[in-house]
């Protein structure tokens, strides 16, 4: 019998002046991730609204990060700091229903790290492929 | 604590209506049996002394009620406020949900309010409800008379009761509480104890009984949003049943969500779903990780608070690290 | 006996942190022991910092530090030396077995300039 | 007629889940009844009735109804049903088990729902006479004895024997698959307890409740009446009542996006909820009055107007119990009903 | 529905090697709303271009999805491109293939299958765009300059020199700021009046400068380009277009014993009075608190003895009401107060004195006529120790003292050291500093010329108390250097205290929703790249009131602020960006969430009438964004519970679309 790897679907959304500048670079540093990560961009980490996350792990996501500039840098002077507090509420919330929390994370990565953006995700990559598949937040009708 | 009367508040009520400081009394109406209580505006005094009622069983928040009927009504309104009820009343002036200008509140005291659905647990078929100094008399179509202890028969909400002070009024009528001493927090601790496949259990099970009536949104007074995110269709998210487990989940993080900094934990949403559903474990999970991480927090304290989810400070924790307790 | 004193331990247990000194000397500055010492002051935190002590525990210095505190009121960056040395000595204290002072050697001591007090917290200090 | 003592049923249970799904009412966690799928161990709940009505079985919350796939520039039309199974609901009410008729009337009639239909088809329903009708109860209102429930089989619970009849050509089958099980006996124990019944209800608050100036014919009359803006006054507006009830029937169809097609499936929907019967110009009822009126209107008026005089209420009680204010039909009748005409 | 047109571009072997270009435009070729789709090897050429522009009036596109490298690279190319073939620049996205996609990713199935997601994602959100014009506002072409120090006086020069109009608003009854009472400055000991009192009369003159002394900003409203701003001219007294400025009035008035600020209170001045000789305006300002005829209406002096009949105990304080279009904030900075630092005896003697005391008493304008003598008793000083970094450098939440480096203390007091031992050889001068900072043009030197030529002591460490004994002040401090604790018998301590920004401007940031840190300086747009705009369009800042700063460097950055109002008030009009926030009024409940989040205060509100579905009318206050000053962050979209905020170009529903289309 073959067993096949569970490959993970990765959503990140990463800002536009920081870590999309960070995935860009990794990709000028030919910095290698998993193909699984898929990138959208936002103007700012405090952009991203809990249904957007939702939304991915109900369509078949299997973990979400969210990426911005670091405390203090923000192309938008605060908009990193909500970002922070409103994630590590929901973050939080979607623990304590049972979610395992390795799905979900908050990274910040400026524009000239784009090795910390490639290990990031090789990391993030790993570990949600351990948790195996996303059971505890699926929507069965999207998994045909 | 004296108990305060209906006729009290009648009397208070007649008179305020009288002397035309105000046109309407938001107050609580009696109904068809002993505990079935509807919010109610009265005009006039006839009917106030007939059928307004001030019992055991007046749970209800009457703060939201003040969103639309001082837009509907053209003169001032008295509203009756039990102490909880004062911070959803000053979370709604801070949001700016209503004018102070049109309301006359009146602060009483409340020694917490009985749950009609934990005394049917013990006895079916009710004929009538007498209030005693230790809770109530229960007499049965059978003509049986149960006695229960008023600990027991509270509300979830009154159970772990915060405040008996109250933070907003015109006028308060009988004596004024003092902030209370609870566990409020105790049961979210409980669960955050647990492994993440219990939580995952825990909830499962909860949340699986939703039957998306949307009593916790529309009796939460927080909830005042002109069209709910659920309701519009280009929300993106609109849908009007759980058809499965995640929109189940979806519907109840996502209300958490939007209100969370400003639930003033008034329990209404627990105690208006008919599925007994603990939604404040909800609520209150948001407010002891603002608390903990934020510092304390009670929305509704004062008009014009700037809620935790719209200030931040440089130093606050991590998003990775509010998962470093429990398990 | 071990010789082996833990910096990490001491610097626990004083609840001070010596990094932030930013080497400014008002410490010693301020010391009205100052001249007693051997070590002074700003070097207790230099050298705690550093994890060097060996020679800070075999000398005297550490029992002249009177407790004043003034250089915890003074230091501006709330390094708080003197805390640093309570807890050193009191680790050396302990380490040898032995206390500072014993009853013994009050009688020697005392002087009619002398406080009460000054010897009986004194005491206190120096003993485990 | 037959009977089995109330030790054996257990094995009645056992005996129809070996052939079909059983589902029955029992005690939940939260100490009320609710309809589960029977295991080994249920016991039949002793609460008067469910909070969720056992509509639920011919009319689920959410139930798909086709699929779309696109390939390119084209629509595959799917259809997603699977053969449904027989089952059996134990237990119903006489209100719930009128509130069949009720959706018969609604789902069965030309054009006929054929999803309804289908479930109607594979159902027995085996329904159970009230003991201890309560103080929220007001079937009698509209002609309902809950000591004689209808559906296939009509069962009574004495002290320590249970009867069952047969109804229907279903409930015949039924009878003679637990026949090994049961004995044959007369219907004197059954009109003992039937009499029992009929004393209680006579007792209860709301048996004289009059249902007299409700009916076909009466919109006129009711439709402007002054009281329903007070009625309404203080309704949330939420969809509690119309989802307990066992009578309303109203579903939204949705679409839902998979992204590996769509699939369109009905939801409840309720007249309370302000988004109800949305169209492109806007909500024909604007205000919380208007869809108030209207589901009561509905079920005291427009309904029997259309079905003979059948009233779209069948006085279960559990608006009364779960209303979040205590807003409810009683009320909006006493209120109502109590208003002379001039 | 839109018609797209998809541009799959190879970028060489840059995409091409690890993507099968051809198979992504053929996948996509398939997604709803496209009716184009192709390839080639340089989209960005012009060859590429021109392929778009081509495509786009042949297939009537409605929308252009690019799949290549980063939109960072070439949106914007791309946008042009698709504007000048008639389409709205916004109709245009880009999915990044090859950044985030073929040059991360080595196996070119993978890649391949990736960059069409990408491309899919793209496409989805193109469906969902709509076309996007950046909103005009108009430019009033007049700056306002909050604070009239020296860099004030530099950002209003050179923004009226520039030909704009510019309006000076001064708390004190003169311009000139603290440069107006140093004595010399670092490190070319110029004096400071010298070079500072030309620029003033300069300010005076220029027609397009007005000043208004004596003012305060009262409100502020409106947005970048179009400030409606209230000053409040406190009452002086005097009719400024009637005073000559002549002192007669001064030397007459009987109340002589009010403590003189403008000499940190080491003298005294009349109760009308003129801060100094060269104050600009040259008016004299009578003070309520100490004037006998304002307080009991007996006197009448000065009025008798003006010829010019400019006194009028009646004026009332005025309200003027002016538009801008930018502001520049320059509320500088103040030393801070040294009552708690009771180990230095400040408080207790008078000849413990700060570093700018010190300046006044060795300014030949002040009270010793620059005579360096001691306070107390008027003696000359033979041996002074200067004490550096008093309240700066301490640590965060520090009962007293500042966080942060006060920056000029170390040059300063060089400065006075090297003074006094040039002035009074004889003088002994101690300098303890912790650490001596001298970057900067010629600061090292001047500091070692202090040592090396000036003889004057530096002592590495810090003093711990300076006791008052007698005549004398003993200061006992630490030589690190040499291990020893060092007692000294001063007669003047000089210390270097920490600066703070003025007391004004918290309120001020405030008015102009600009924000500020938690020491409140203001804060910067960007801390390196835009560091003399606030984040608040419009509002510039120049000076010690961004942060500690000398005098060179203020002035460069007051230059710097100037130049940036001029660039905006060159303008006729301000072209916004179209990617802002925009509330929809219908599911606004005005619950005021969405304005505490924002960083540009963008966000007012407004009471509105609707009509109800049910034909009534209600007034409902709702959110209102200003295109001008949103710069698009979309904080307030996510705290917004209903969904009423949204972001142009990055929509909920788009992005939504883009995660749908993802996970497919």
């Amino acid at each position: 019998m073959q067993i096949t790897e569970h490959k993970p679907l990765i959503v990140a959304f990463c800002c536009n002046w920081c870590s999309y500048a960070g995935a860009d670079l990794a990709g000028n540093n030919r910095l290698n991730y998993p193909a699984d990560v898929k990138i959208i961009r936002v103007p700012c980490s405090c952009r991203v609204n809990p249904m957007f996350v939702l939304r991915a792990f109900q369509k078949g996501a299997d973990g979400v990060i969210i990426c911005g500039c670091h405390p203090g840098d923000c192309h938008y002077t605060s908009g990193n700091y909500y970002a922070r507090r409103r994630m590590a509420m929901l973050f939080s919330m979607l623990d304590y229903l049972g979610i395992e929390r390795e799905r979900t994370r908050v990274e910040w990565v400026s524009a000239a790290e784009g090795a910390k953006f490639s290990a990031t995700m090789n990391d993030f990559v790993e570990k949600v492929t351990k948790l195996g598949k996303n059971k505890r937040l699926e929507d069965l009708r999207c998994k045909k | 604590m004296q108990k305060i009367t209906t006729d009290a508040l009648v009397q208070k009520a007649v008179e305020l209506l009288n002397n035309n400081t105000v046109s309407y009394v938001l107050g609580w109406k009696k109904g068809e049996f002993d505990y079935d209580i509807t919010p109610y505006v009265f005009k006039d005094e006839k009917t106030l002394k007939e059928e307004f009622i001030y019992s055991d069983f007046c749970g209800v928040n009457l703060s939201k009620y003040l969103v639309a009927k001082t837009k509907e009504l053209a003169g001032k309104i008295l509203v009756f406020l039990k102490p909880c009820d004062t911070y959803s009343f000053n979370q709604l002036l801070t949001e700016h949900r209503f004018n102070r200008e049109k309301v006359y509140a009146i602060g009483i005291p409340c020694e917490g309010m009985l749950d009609i659905d934990k005394i049917k647990l013990n006895l079916e078929g009710i004929s009538s409800i007498v209030e005693t100094k230790e809770g109530v008399k229960v007499n049965t179509l059978d003509d049986k008379t149960i006695e229960l202890e008023k600990q027991a028969i509270l509300l979830e909400k009154c159970k772990n009761c915060k405040s008996k002070k109250h933070y907003a009024y015109d006028e308060l009528l009988g004596e004024e509480g003092d902030v209370l001493d609870n566990n409020r927090f105790d049961e979210v601790a409980k669960l955050e104890s647990m492994t993440a496949e219990e939580r995952f259990e825990f909830w499962q099970s909860q949340l699986s009984k939703c039957i998306r009536c949307n009593a916790c949104r529309d009796a939460c007074p927080a909830c005042t949003c002109e069209k709910c995110v659920f309701d519009n269709p280009n929300s993106g998210i609109e849908n009007k049943s759980p058809a499965n487990s995640f929109e189940e989940k979806l519907f109840h993080i996502i209300r958490a969500f939007h209100v969370a900094g400003r639930c003033t934990d008034c329990g209404e949403c627990s105690r208006a779903c008919p599925q007994n559903i603990p939604l404040h474990l909800l609520n209150r999970k948001f407010i002891k990780d603002i608390n903990e991480h934020y510092g304390e927090f009670q929305a509704g304290l004062e008009v014009g608070q700037r809620g935790p989810l719209v200030s931040y400070t440089t130093e606050d924790v991590e998003p990775s690290d509010v998962f470093n307790k429990g398990e | 006996m071990t010789n082996k004193y833990s910096v990490e331990e001491i610097i626990k247990r004083s609840g001070a942190n010596p990094l932030k000194c930013m080497k400014c000397g008002k410490c010693s500055a301020t010391c009205p022991a100052y001249d007693e010492m051997e070590y002074h002051p700003h070097q207790f935190v230099s050298m705690i910092a550093d994890g060097d002590i060996e020679a800070l525990v075999k000398s005297d210095s550490i029992y002249r530090c009177l407790s004043c505190f003034a250089c915890v009121e003074r230091c501006p960056r709330g390094v708080e030396p003197a805390k640093l040395i309570e807890a050193l000595k009191l680790e050396v204290i302990r380490k040898k077995g032995q206390n500072y002072l014993t009853p013994n050697d009050i009688p020697n001591m005392l002087n009619e300039d002398l406080p009460q007090q000054a010897i009986v917290s004194a005491f206190r200090k120096y003993t485990k | 007629m037959r009977k089995c003592s109330l030790s054996a049923i257990n094995s009645i249970f056992e005996e129809i889940a070996k052939n079909t799904m059983l589902f029955l009412p029992v005690d939940n966690k939260d100490g009320k009844a609710e309809y589960k799928k029977w295991q080994e161990g249920f016991l039949l709940s002793e609460k008067l009735n469910t909070v969720k009505s056992p509509k639920e079985f011919l009319f689920p919350q959410t139930e798909n109804l086709m699929e779309f796939k696109t390939s390119g520039k084209n629509i595959e039309i799917i259809d997603t049903r699977t053969a449904k199974e027989d089952f059996v609901v134990f237990g119903v009410r006489a209100c719930d088990a009128k509130a069949f008729d009720i959706l018969d009337k609604v789902f069965l009639t030309e054009p006929r729902d054929s999803y309804y239909a289908s479930c109607r088809e594979h159902g027995t329903i085996i329904t159970l006479a009230c003991n201890k009708p309560s103080e929220t109860c007001f079937c009698s209102a509209f002609g309902i004895d809950p000591a004689n429930p209808m559906g296939d089989v009509s069962a009574w619970k004495t002290e320590n024997e249970m009867f069952f009849e047969a109804n229907t050509e279903k409930g015949e089958k039924f009878i003679e698959l637990i026949k090994n099980l049961t004995e044959k006996t007369d219907n004197k124990e059954v009109k003992k307890q039937k009499e029992k019944i009929s004393n209680i209800m006579k007792k209860l608050p709301l048996a004289n409740l009059s249902t007299e100036k409700f009916g076909g014919g009466k919109t006129k009359e009711l439709f402007d009446a002054p009281e329903w803006a007070e009625l309404s006054s203080t309704c949330l507006g939420c969809g509690t009542c119309t989802f307990v009830c066992p009578t309303c029937q109203c579903y939204d169809i949705k679409d839902f996006n998979t992204g590996k097609g769509v699939i369109r499936f009905r939801c409840w929907d309720s007249c309370m909820y302000s988004n109800f019967t949305l169209m492109a110009h806007g909500n024909n009822r604007n205000s919380q009055k208007e869809r108030f009126r209207q589901r009561f209107m509905h079920k005291l008026v427009y309904f029997p107007e259309n079905n003979d005089g059948t009233f779209g209420c069948v006085g279960c009680g559990r608006c009364l119990s779960r209303c979040p204010i205590s807003m409810n039909i009683v009320k909006v009748m006493k209120k109502l009903g109590g208003k002379t005409n001039d | 529905m839109q018609r797209i047109g998809v541009f799959v571009c190879w970028c060489g072997s840059n995409i091409a090697g690890t993507v099968d270009v051809k198979a992504v435009a053929e996948a996509l070729k398939f997604e709803p709303g496209v009716v184009h789709s192709t390839d080639y090897q340089y989209m960005c050429s012009q060859a590429g271009q021109n392929l778009i522009k081509d495509a786009i009036k042949e297939h009537n596109l409605t929308g252009i999805v690019v799949c290549s490298c980063s939109p960072r690279m070439h949106e914007a190319t791309f946008r042009k491109t698709a504007q000048s073939a008639g389409i709205n620049p916004y109709m245009v996205e880009i999915a990044n293939i090859r950044e985030q996609c073929s040059w991360v990713h080595k196996d070119m199935a993978i890649g391949t299958e990736k960059a069409i997601i990408l491309g899919k994602a793209a496409v989805a959100k193109v469906n969902l765009n709509a076309p996007l014009t950046p909103g005009e506002s108009p430019v009033t072409k007049r700056a306002l300059v909050i604070g009239g120090g020296i860099a004030g006086i530099q950002t209003a020069l050179d923004i009226a020199d520039a030909g704009f109009e510019v309006d000076i608003v001064e708390k004190k009854p003169t311009i000139g700021g603290k440069m107006a009472q140093l004595d010399k400055t670092f490190p070319t000991l110029d004096c400071a009046a010298c070079i500072l009192t030309p620029k003033m009369v300069d300010v005076a003159q220029h027609e397009k400068i007005r000043i208004f002394s004596y003012s305060e900003v009262e409100s502020v409203k409106g947005f970048v380009g179009n400030f409606n701003v209230t000053i409040k001219k406190h009452a002086r007294y005097v009719k400024e277009d009637l005073c000559t400025g002549c002192g007669a009035c001064v030397e007459k008035c009987p109340q002589k014993k009010v403590a003189n600020e403008f000499n940190l209170n080491m003298d005294n001045r009349h109760a009308i009075y003129i801060p100094f000789a060269q104050a600009v305006p040259k008016v004299a300002t009578i003070d309520p608190s100490a004037c006998t005829m304002l307080k009991t209406g007996k006197c009448g002096v000065c009025s008798k003895i003006c010829a010019a009949g400019a006194i009028d105990y009646t004026q009332k304080d005025e309200y003027i009401e002016e538009k801008y279009g930018a502001i520049v904030v320059a509320t500088g900075f103040n030393p801070i107060s040294l009552e708690k630092f009771d180990e230095y005896a400040y408080s207790q003697s008078k000849d413990v004195i700060t570093s700018l005391e010190f300046e006044r008493l060795t300014n030949a304008a002040g009270p010793t006529a620059g005579k360096l003598l001691r306070p107390s008793d008027g003696k000359h000083p033979h041996k002074i120790v200067f004490v550096q970094c008093v309240g700066s450098r301490c640590s965060a939440g520090a009962e007293k003292g500042k966080e942060y480096c006060s920056k000029i203390c170390c040059m300063y007091t060089a400065k006075h050291a090297m003074l006094v031992r040039d002035k009074y050889p004889d003088t002994e001068v101690y300098v303890f500093y912790i650490d001596v900072r001298t970057p900067g043009k010629n600061f090292d030197e001047f500091y070692r010329r202090a040592v090396e030529e000036y003889g004057v002591h530096y002592i590495k460490g810090m003093v711990g108390k300076v006791t008052p004994e007698g005549e004398v002040l003993k200061v006992q401090g630490s030589d690190l250097i040499n291990n020893k604790q060092i007692n000294i018998d001063a007669d003047l301590v000089v210390l270097a205290a920490a600066i703070e920004p003025d007391k004004s401007a918290r309120p001020l940031a405030t008015k102009l929703t600009a924000s500020m840190d938690t020491n409140d300086f203001f804060t910067e747009a960007h801390p390196k790249l835009r560091p003399v705009e606030s984040p608040t369009a419009g509002v510039f800042l120049s000076g010690a009131c961004q942060g500690p700063k000398d005098i060179p460097e203020t002035v460069s950055q007051a230059g710097a602020a100037a130049a940036k109002v001029i660039g905006l008030l060159a303008k006729d009009k301000l072209l916004g960006n179209p990617c802002v926030a925009r509330s929809n009024e219908l599911l606004c409940n005005g619950c005021s969430n969405c304005e505490k989040v924002c960083p540009y205060g963008a966000i007012t509100y407004i009471d509105k009438d609707f009509r109800m579905p049910d034909r009534t009318t209600r007034t409902r206050r709702i959110a209102q964004v200003n295109p001008a000053v949103c710069q698009g962050c979309g904080a307030c979209t996510v705290t917004c519970p209903s969904g009423a905020m949204d972001l142009n170009g990055f929509t909920n529903g788009q992005i939504m679309a883009e995660v749908d289309a993802i996970c497919k």
